[in-house]
Parts: structure tokens; C-alpha cells; sequence
């Protein structure tokens, strides 16, 4: 493999050949990516002008695929075509069918009352872009009750498990289940806020919250580094391997 | 009229098969807290909260910008739509930006939801106005940046690193972004504060930041800097709310602990069955997953 | 469709495009010279009139959740749960869907707002020759290029699905470069950053300074030797079984991730939980400033 | 947090650029020399990776055995949701399970949720696998189907386990309906699949935990990060077997070349990303153990000695 890499020929050849140049995966669309992904990278040295100009490219091309995602996937399904409808169509030949959708005009009454929002520059008549934003916060508050009975009443049910040693539960199990509770108890006491922390008691069961909760937050570092470190390995593999073909493929 | 072109089989899904506990569970958990409002408005100034450490923080931070002549970063979280948690953010915010105004330090507040910056953007322009000094309010320092999550990083840590910020907040909703901000932050010696709703972020704040709100620290905040009746009270129902499912803990510690020494009956079996949860053929005990506040937390209800 | 907007529907043909259209039109009309009303109204009105309609918002998704959902037989056969209202001849289930889009259709837009601010930021640098106003120029460049680009390539496939004729190649092979090749790499290569940054927190912030510090790096350690089978391979000597097997390296990670971590999270969510049910009891009882009008 | 943690990152040449001590330097490397040395090591490792032995884990293990006894004909329905932001991890996982399952002749229905793109990114993958050496000329539409993307997670976990058919009848393949191929035949509902696989990055599993109550086993690959959420659910029985991160897919390769030696069947190809990445993260991991432990040692250091401010 190392006979085609970066310091050969035949790498810079297929770099310029003219037939495969814009096919997939072809060697000047992984240079292209290759050269923003060290663009992103010169960063860990220090802000400069090649990473500026790699950033600017990126929030360039996020906020556009925003913006098409947006056509394509809300206004355009969502709102123009429900709006309008569309005729139903047989197919024909060359041409599948088109099943029809009713035009449910009133969907247009939504566009001026989304288009309030923009009055936020406005300084006479901020206070009207209050309104769609208020729709928007409100429908999130109502849907917090569901959320709350569906997400949360599962895990603290799950909190309660059998402390006696029996057919099902062994003597470990026991105490594991005990030390389960335990932590969860005291962890959570150190979120009682209102309570005059006075007594000797409380203060100690909160000072063991904190230490629980680090237990809790180390475990979540163990098991991130993995992940994070294979994604660079990942990327490493795209600039060395992909790109540059310095090694065996896999 | 539409004609009804179906017939009803059953009525009330997710209040049967014991459905209702659950439902009755987060009333009461509203209750607590509706009445914990109620009762602090009533009675204001009785209501006192444990210290928060990272919010004594706040003006040494934009206190240091000022000397420094650099700005104060805030991000309010990368939340998918206006919601709770960015107000919330917003909100402390709002602290953050009158010290900001009042010494006069520039500040960089970057959104990643359009509609969390229409509201950052007003918030801004009111704290200028209210504290008398709107011509220092710059439109641009209130940015909406990108809502794609890796572009967005990508350019608050080029912003920390070209602007040199001077302190850094974070609060709201963060993901895999967090470190990314916050070792860049570090790297020109930012003071740092920190609280977000994902713990699993949590750590990483730690590592990188220097003052961390731990879990809903993030939710006492407001309270705890403003003081209002309102926001102590909700604080006081929500401890409530801890309280009694600590207790509930332990109930269901002593049910569960002498339904697991009782092998189950064939009645039993066919009531899992008929409520949609059939345990195994050849089961003798419960299992976890028929352990009663487990089971009823987990029954498919139509 | 037994919703209430079905009444208000009109059937496509080919024929009755601009009869729909002076329809939505009108309806956006007459919706317009509401709004236009509503900033009309005197200035102590506005503030329960936004109270009003966050509330209003909140109500629908409550009755969601309260209402009784019914299962049912139809002749059809299908079988999704419905929420049926007495007295009413539509389901509040098809309800549901209609608010869940408009208000996907509504927060959408407010992405203009999003566009606007890069606009004015950005245009105002390269117009005024600010500090770095190439830079600027590149971003609006990279956009507009994402969003002809993208859009084009929308309405090539769509075009190819229609089945109508035209060489699409192009605007497809363009749109899959700055998407596979540029958008989604530089994800990634920022995504895979957090590496580095993971390795210089952990060796600044992991010393045995305080015994929170020390906790969370030991227990960090702990967890990250478990997964490597050289660690592993430490302890493999241990026993499988018995009381001895816990100090097998990947047990004792497994034991803490059970027994501690998931526990003290399980506590550190709840409280979570708690605080944004308290929040939103709040924003709906317009108690919260953030969002209210001053 | 409220201890405060300095932020002793001394300027760029600046403190400890010499003549104050190694352990000085050691207190406070400029992280920029940390970045070089990893850079540096996961070049190398990854240019030319090294075999590091294995030690699987037993949960993986579970796993595998019980994929690897089931019998020629039987069937398993895949949940794919791996997306190229966890490629690094999950490939790995996915390519070694596709092995797995073409060389018992294991018949399967993969279908993804949370991202439309999937489908794209593996079809290519298992037709690939399918050409190997062992892996029996699997073919779509005859050996296994893509049921493809379904949008809504909720809807389609319920429907899987009440009516499999009618879930996936929907999409087709050369015209016909996915379930009139023989990879449905006999397939009724989801109890006569002996295993659903679940491959992913984030908790889509959940729904899973509790929708399913057959007598299906449950398998899961997830990512490390994910790890912590899911073991309960492996040591309360309702998992067969997980497999975790890259080290899942290092034990999944090893335990394929245990039961083909590449040495006896030539050709096999057992290891793939999983290994390849293996011994970059190690050494990666070492390197973070490393400057830990050199940082600790060398805050002791200067305590003991005074020197440090």
C-alpha cells in the first residue's frame, strides 16, 4: 500500500487525473475534507488565520444546510403543501402517480402571526414578537408534565429494590440493592435547599452527597475517554490511511 | 357531523391498569409546588436557602473583564427550542449582563436557537435601558452563531480564542460541546462558571471550569440571586416533592423486600398476563421486573 | 379527515390552483389585519394578553396528557389509540397533529431571525471594511452556496422522482461534496477535537488536591482500566467466581457503575426533573420574568 | 464546584521553559506538548498498529455464544442506529456482527431508526462482507432484508412487537414486499426471531426495555458511553449479552478468530476496525494515565520541597 502514498507519484497523479476526480469517495473530495479537518486541528496550536477561515467555511455551511433542511423538511411539507394540496395524478408511462392532498388554506393564517416574531428589531413594537415566542415556550411547559410522569416516576420506581436476602436475591445482591438506595437517598438530600443545614447530621449526609455524585461523575469520565479517544483515532485513520495511504487499509 | 366510523373499546388508557397512580404522582408533585408558591408570596422573607457556590462568583468574574478590558462570554446552552432551561439561563443572565452594564465590560452573548437569541436579544436591551445606560448596548454583542451543534462550537472557541474573553458562563443544556468550549476558554485564562441541566456534561465543566452548579443548583440560581417570593417558593414545593420520594424510597424498599421472599401464585401469573406483562413460563419468584412500583411504572397501557 | 379544518379544505384538481391560492391568500389576509389589530391594543393589555396565549399553549398539551385515550375497532382494522371529545365531532388526537406542525412550521421560521443576525453582523463587517472582513465574506459565500446548492439538489430529485427529464449529475455531485465531504468532515474533526481537550482537563484537573478531585479520578481510573484488556489481563488471575472475582478489574468498574454511579445520577436527574417541572408551572403561570413583557 | 482549580496553564514559553526543575515542567506541561505526543502516538499506531492480546469481556462473551449456537436458518432482527458520528465504535461492532451472522447462515431484517442516511451507509458494508471468504454468498432479498428508516422510534418498537408484519410490510424489494421474501418465511411474530439486536449510539433502546416481553432475547453494542445506562439491564437478565464500544468489537474479532482461525480458513478476514484501533487507544489511554500520575507526582514533589507557590 505504501507503494501508492502521498510520497509517490501515482498519488499525485490520481490527485489530478481528470475522469475520477468528482466521483465518491475519489482522492481530491478526501483532500478537500482532509485539508478542513487540519484547518480544525491547527486550532490546538493556536487561533489563527487558517482555522478562521475553516470556521467562517463551516458556520458558512451549517447555517445554509439550516436553512435548506428547513425548506425541505418543515415550510415545504409542513406548511406549503398541506397549504396549496396537490392534484392526484394517475400514472402514465414514464411518469408513478401522484396520490392527491386537499388544500387546507388555512394554513396561510399562520404566516403573518410567525412573521410577528420579527418585530423583535423592532424598538416600538418589540412586544409583539413576545407572542409567537410565548406560543412556542408555552406548548414546551405543557408538555413537562407528560415528560416528567413518563421520564422520571420509572427511575425512581427502579430505585426500590428488595433488601432481604431471599430465593431470587443473595446475601450480596442485599447489600448491593442497600448501597443502591443509600446513594440515591443521601445523593439527593444534597439537593434539599431550603432546610436549615444546622444539624451535624444533615451537613454530614450532604458532604456524602457531594462525594457520591463525584463517584457518579467520574464513572461518566471513565466511559467518555473511550469514546472520544476512538473518534480521533477514527480521523486519524481518514488522514493517514484515506488521505495520505501511509499504511494498509483495513 | 362527522359520523364515527369506529367504536370505542375501551375508555381511559393511560388510567387503567393502575395508570392513575402515576398520573396522581405528578399532581401531587405540581400540588407541592403550586403551594409552596402560595405560601411564600403569603409569608415573604421566610424562606431562606443554603449557600450556592458558584454564584458568589459572578461579580468577582465580570469584575475581573472590566479590569482587564476584555468581554464576558455567556452561552446560554445549545436547547433544540425555546424552552424552560434556556429562559432559565436567560435569566441568570440577566444578573450577569446588569453587573456588565454597569461597569461598562463588553460582553458576547452567542445562541445556538434563533428563538433562545430573539429572547437574549430583548432581555439585553432591557437590562441597558433599565440600569439607565442603553447607549452602551451594542446590537452585536448578542449573536445568533449556528444551530448546527459542532458549528456552533466551532465558533465560540474561535471567538474565547480571538476575543480573549476574560470570564465565561455556561448554562443551559450542553452535549459533547462542553469541553471543547471550556478548555478553550482556559487556555486564555478565563474565569469560568458553569451549570448545566445534562449531567452528563457535568464532569467536564468540572475538569475545565472553575465553579460548577451541580444538577438543579442550576434551577435555584434565579431564586437564590433574586431572592423572589415566587422563585423560593417553587424551590421550597420541589424539596417537598425530594422529601417525599426519599420516604417513598423506603416504603417501597420494605414492599419489594416481602414480595421478593414470596414465590409468585398462579393468580398472580394471570394477572401479569391480563395486564399485558407475562412473566416467564418456568418463573417461581419476581423478578425486577415484577416488582410492583417497578411493574406499574412500565405496564403498556394501551 | 374528521378534523374541524376539513370543512375548510378544498380538493386539488389541475384546474383550481389560483382559486386555492386567492383562498390561502385571503386567509393570510385577514390573519395579517388581526395581528395588525393586536399591536393596536392599549399597552396594559399586552402583558395578559401574551400571559394568555402561553397559557392557552401550555392547556393544549395538559389536555393531551389528561384527556382519556380510548382504544377502538374500526372497520378498517387499525388500531392506534385515539383521544375522543364528547360533543365534538373531531378527535383531539388529530388535533395534536395539527398543533405539533404548526408549531414545528412556527418555530422554523424564527431560523430567519437566525439568518438576519448573521446577515447584519456579517454584512456590516465586510461594508465597513471591520477586522477580519474576508473572513466574513467567506462565511456568506459558503452559505449561499449550502442553500442554492442544497435547494437545487432538492428539486433535482424531486424532479427525478416526478419522473421528468433532465441531467441532474451535476447539482447532485456538487451538493454530496460540500455535504459528505466538507459539512459532515468538519463535524466530525471538531466533534473528534474533544480528544486533546479530554487529555489536557484530565491532566490538570485529576491531582489529589481535595477528596472530590481524588474521588472522581480514581473512580475515572478505575472505570477506564476496566475497558482495556491489558488491565484486564492484570487481574485475569483472579478467580471467575466467589467473593474474590470482585477484584477482577472489570467487576469492580461493573459494581461501581451499578451500585454508585448509576444511583447518584439517577438522584442528580430527578432533582433535574423536579426543577424544570417547577420552571414550567412558572413560565405558564406567567411567574417567570423571562419571558413576560415588562 | 467550589474548590477553585487554578488555571495553571503557564504562557507559551513562558514558566517552566527551563531552568526551574523537571518537576516544575511536569507541574504544568503546556498542553500543546500533551496534543503533539498523542498526535504522534496515534499516528504510529495507526500507520503501523501492534497486536495487543485480549481479554473479553464476559458480557460481550454472553453475547457472542449466544448468536454463535443458534442454528443455520434461524432469524434476528437487527436494530441498526449507528450514525458516522459513532463510526469509530460501531462499525466495528456492525461489521463483526454481520460476520457472525453470514458464517452460521443466520437469516436477518436490519432496520434504523433516528437517521434517514443509514440505509446508505451500510448496504455497502454487508454487501462488501457478503463477497468475503465464509461469509455463504449472502444475498439481499434472499438471505437477509434492509427494511430501511422508520421515523417515528415509539410507533415502530410497538409495532415490531405486536405485529411484525405488518410493521415492515410496507417496504420492498424487487417489487415485492420484504415480507414475502424467505427471510420472512415462517416468521409470524417477533417471538419467532430468536434475537433483536440492537446496534447504537444513543438510548434507543430503551423503548425496548420496555415494550418487549416475549421470549425473545435482547442483544445490545453500544457505545462506552452509553455503557453505564445499559449494564443494570445485562445484570438483571433482560440483556442476553452487551457489547461495548471499540473493546466490544475487539472482543466480538477475537472471539470470530477463535472459532475460524485465519491460520485454518483462508481468506477469513476476523479483525477489522476493532483491532486496528485497539492498540492507538491503548497507548492513547497510557498517555492520559501517564501525564496524570506525572502531574500528582510532581505536585508532591514540590510540596514536599517548598517550592511550589
Amino acid at each position: 500500500m505504501l507503494a501508492q502514498s502521498v510520497f509517490t507519484s501515482e498519488w499525485w497523479r490520481e490527485l489530478l487525473s481528470p475522469d475520477s476526480r468528482w466521483q465518491d469517495g475519489s482522492l481530491l473530495r478526501i483532500t478537500i475534507g482532509a485539508i478542513l479537518t487540519l484547518g480544525l486541528y491547527s486550532l490546538l496550536y493556536r487561533e489563527n488565520k487558517f482555522y478562521r477561515f475553516t470556521e467562517h467555511i463551516f458556520v458558512g455551511l451549517a447555517t445554509g444546510f439550516s436553512v435548506v433542511a428547513l425548506v425541505k423538511e418543515v415550510l415545504w411539507p409542513q406548511w406549503w403543501v398541506p397549504m396549496l394540496g396537490v392534484p392526484e395524478r394517475t400514472a402514465t408511462a414514464d411518469m408513478p402517480a401522484v396520490p392527491g392532498v386537499d388544500a387546507a388554506w388555512l394554513w396561510g393564517a399562520l404566516l403573518p402571526l410567525a412573521c410577528l416574531a420579527f418585530f423583535v428589531f423592532s424598538k416600538k413594537h418589540g412586544w409583539l414578537s413576545r407572542i409567537p415566542l410565548g406560543i412556542i415556550v408555552g406548548l414546551w411547559a405543557g408538555q413537562q408534565l407528560n415528560a416528567f410522569q413518563n421520564r422520571f416516576l420509572p427511575q425512581v420506581a427502579d430505585q426500590a429494590r428488595p433488601i432481604i436476602p431471599g430465593p431470587q436475591t443473595g446475601i450480596p445482591d442485599a447489600i448491593n440493592n442497600l448501597i443502591v438506595v443509600i446513594t440515591w437517598i443521601v445523593v439527593l438530600s444534597y439537593f434539599v435547599y431550603s432546610f436549615e443545614q444546622k444539624s451535624k447530621f444533615l451537613q454530614r449526609t450532604s458532604l456524602m452527597g457531594r462525594w457520591l455524585l463525584m463517584v457518579g461523575f467520574g464513572a461518566i469520565f471513565g466511559t467518555t475517554m473511550m469514546t472520544r479517544f476512538v473518534l480521533f483515532i477514527d480521523r486519524a485513520y481518514y488522514l493517514l490511511i484515506e488521505w495520505l495511504r501511509l499504511g494498509a487499509q483495513l | 357531523m362527522a359520523e364515527r366510523n369506529y367504536e370505542i373499546t375501551s375508555l381511559g388508557l393511560q388510567y387503567q391498569k393502575w395508570g392513575w397512580l402515576l398520573v396522581i404522582t405528578t399532581v401531587a408533585v405540581v400540588g407541592y409546588i403550586l403551594w409552596g408558591i402560595f405560601l411564600a408570596r403569603r409569608k415573604a422573607g421566610s424562606v431562606t436557602i443554603r449557600r450556592i457556590a458558584g454564584l458568589d462568583q459572578i461579580d468577582e468574574a465580570v469584575g475581573r473583564a472590566t479590569e482587564t478590558a476584555r468581554p464576558v462570554l455567556m452561552v446560554p446552552g445549545l436547547s433544540g427550542a425555546l424552552d424552560g432551561i434556556a429562559v432559565q439561563a436567560l435569566t441568570i443572565f440577566a444578573s450577569i449582563i446588569r453587573t456588565a452594564a454597569r461597569f461598562a465590560t463588553p460582553i458576547r452573548l452567542l445562541n445556538y436557537h434563533p428563538a433562545v437569541f430573539a429572547v437574549a436579544q430583548e432581555i439585553a436591551k432591557d437590562v441597558y435601558q433599565t440600569e439607565g445606560v442603553p447607549d452602551r448596548y451594542d446590537v452585536d454583542s448578542v449573536r445568533f452563531v449556528s444551530d448546527r451543534q459542532f458549528a456552533f462550537a466551532a465558533a465560540v472557541a474561535g471567538t474565547i480564542r480571538r476575543d480573549q474573553v476574560a470570564a465565561a458562563f455556561y448554562m443551559g443544556d450542553f452535549f459533547a460541546e462542553s469541553l471543547i468550549m471550556a478548555e478553550n476558554a482556559n487556555m486564555v485564562g478565563a474565569i469560568q462558571v458553569a451549570a448545566t441541566t445534562q449531567f452528563t456534561q457535568t464532569p467536564f465543566f468540572i475538569a475545565a471550569c472553575d465553579y460548577v452548579l451541580l444538577g438543579d443548583e442550576f434551577y435555584a440560581a434565579s431564586a437564590y440571586l433574586g431572592r423572589e417570593p415566587v422563585l423560593l417558593g417553587s424551590l421550597v414545593g420541589a424539596d417537598w416533592a425530594k422529601l417525599t420520594f426519599m420516604g417513598f424510597a423506603v416504603v417501597a424498599l420494605i414492599v419489594h423486600s416481602f414480595q421478593s421472599i414470596r414465590p409468585l401464585t398462579d393468580e398472580q401469573k394471570q394477572y401479569f398476563k391480563d395486564m399485558g406483562t407475562p412473566v416467564l413460563e418456568d418463573q417461581e419468584y419476581p423478578t425486577r421486573n415484577e416488582f410492583f412500583f417497578n411493574w406499574i411504572s412500565k405496564i403498556p397501557r394501551g | 379527515m374528521e378534523i374541524l379544518i376539513a370543512r375548510w379544505t378544498v380538493a386539488r384538481t389541475d384546474a383550481n390552483l389560483w382559486q386555492v391560492v386567492s383562498y390561502a391568500g385571503a386567509a393570510t389576509l385577514v390573519s395579517a389585519v388581526l395581528m395588525f389589530l393586536l399591536s393596536r391594543i392599549p399597552s396594559n393589555f399586552r402583558r395578559p394578553l401574551v400571559g394568555i396565549f402561553i397559557f392557552v399553549a401550555g392547556l393544549i398539551w395538559i389536555l393531551d396528557w389528561a384527556l382519556p385515550k380510548a382504544a377502538v375497532r374500526r372497520a378498517s382494522g387499525e388500531s392506534n389509540p385515539i383521544t375522543p371529545l364528547p360533543f365534538w365531532p373531531f378527535e383531539y388526537n388529530l388535533v395534536m397533529d395539527k398543533v405539533i406542525q404548526a408549531s414545528q412550521v412556527l418555530s422554523g421560521v424564527l431560523l430567519g431571525l437566525g439568518v438576519l443576525s448573521i446577515l447584519r453582523v456579517h454584512v456590516k463587517k465586510l461594508t465597513k471594511r471591520q477586522q477580519d472582513w474576508p473572513f466574513s465574506l467567506v462565511l456568506l459565500v459558503s452559505m449561499a452556496a449550502m442553500i442554492v446548492i442544497g435547494l437545487g439538489e432538492w428539486v433535482a430529485s424531486n424532479r427525478e422522482a416526478a419522473g421528468m427529464p433532465g441531467n441532474h449529475e451535476l447539482v447532485k455531485t456538487a451538493f454530496s461534496v460540500v455535504f459528505n465531504d466538507m459539512l459532515q468532515i468538519l463535524d466530525a474533526a471538531m466533534f473528534s477535537l474533544i480528544a486533546f481537550f479530554i487529555l489536557s482537563a484530565a491532566y490538570r484537573a485529576f491531582r489529589i488536591r481535595s477528596v472530590e478531585a481524588t474521588i472522581m479520578m480514581a473512580v475515572a481510573l478505575i472505570v477506564l482500566l476496566g475497558f482495556i484488556p491489558l488491565a484486564m489481563a492484570v487481574t485475569a488471575g483472579l478467580p471467575v467466581e466467589g467473593f474474590a472475582s470482585n477484584f477482577r478489574i472489570e467487576n469492580m468498574k461493573t459494581w461501581i457503575l451499578l451500585n454508585m454511579s448509576t444511583p447518584a445520577l439517577r438522584a442528580i436527574d430527578l432533582g433535574l426533573g423536579l426543577g424544570l417541572l417547577a420552571m414550567a408551572l412558572r413560565i405558564m403561570l406567567g411567574l417567570e420574568k423571562g419571558v413576560a413583557v415588562d | 464546584m467550589s474548590q477553585h482549580i487554578p488555571t495553571d496553564s503557564p504562557s507559551p514559553g513562558g514558566r517552566g521553559a527551563g531552568g526551574e526543575g523537571f518537576w516544575h515542567i511536569m507541574y504544568a506541561v503546556d498542553r500543546r506538548w500533551l496534543y503533539l505526543i498523542l498526535f504522534i502516538i496515534v499516528s504510529i499506531l495507526v500507520i503501523n498498529p501492534i497486536t495487543v492480546p485480549n481479554v473479553e469481556d464476559p458480557a460481550a462473551k454472553a453475547l457472542y455464544d449466544y448468536l454463535s449456537n443458534l442454528n443455520e436458518g434461524d432469524f434476528v432482527y437487527i436494530e441498526s442506529d449507528w450514525t458516522n458520528s459513532t463510526r469509530g465504535e460501531s462499525r466495528g461492532q456492525f461489521e463483526a456482527l454481520m460476520r457472525l451472522l453470514m458464517r452460521k447462515k443466520v437469516r436477518f431484517c436490519i432496520s434504523t431508526l433516528g437517521d434517514p442516511q443509514i440505509p446508505d451507509i451500510i448496504r455497502p458494508i454487508i454487501r462488501q462482507i457478503a463477497q468475503e471468504p465464509g461469509s455463504n454468498n449472502y444475498e439481499e432479498g434472499k438471505d437477509y432484508v434492509i427494511a430501511g428508516y422508520f421515523p417515528n422510534l415509539e410507533a415502530h418498537v410497538s409495532g415490531l412487537v405486536n405485529n411484525i408484519r405488518d410493521t415492515v410490510k410496507e417496504k420492498r424489494i424487487g417489487g415485492r414486499s420484504i415480507t414475502e421474501t424467505p427471510v420472512f418465511d415462517g416468521i409470524q411474530d417477533l417471538s419467532d426471531a430468536k434475537c433483536v439486536v440492537v446496534i447504537t449510539g444513543s438510548s434507543t433502546i430503551n423503548l425496548w426495555y420496555e415494550r418487549m416481553r416475549a421470549k425473545t432475547k435482547l442483544g445490545l453494542m453500544c457505545t462506552a458511553v452509553m455503557s453505564g445506562e445499559n449494564i443494570p439491564y445485562y445484570v438483571s437478565g433482560q440483556l442476553v449479552g452487551i457489547a461495548i464500544g471499540a473493546k466490544g468489537a475487539f472482543d466480538f474479532e477475537s472471539l470470530l478468530e477463535k472459532e475460524w482461525p485465519a491460520a485454518e480458513n483462508p481468506g477469513y478476514k476476523n479483525f477489522t476496525s476493532g483491532r486496528r484501533y485497539m492498540s492507538p487507544l491503548f497507548f492513547a489511554l497510557m498517555l492520559l494515565i501517564f501525564a496524570v500520575v506525572m502531574g500528582n507526582l510532581a505536585m508532591y514533589q514540590l510540596k514536599r520541597t517548598g517550592r511550589h507557590s
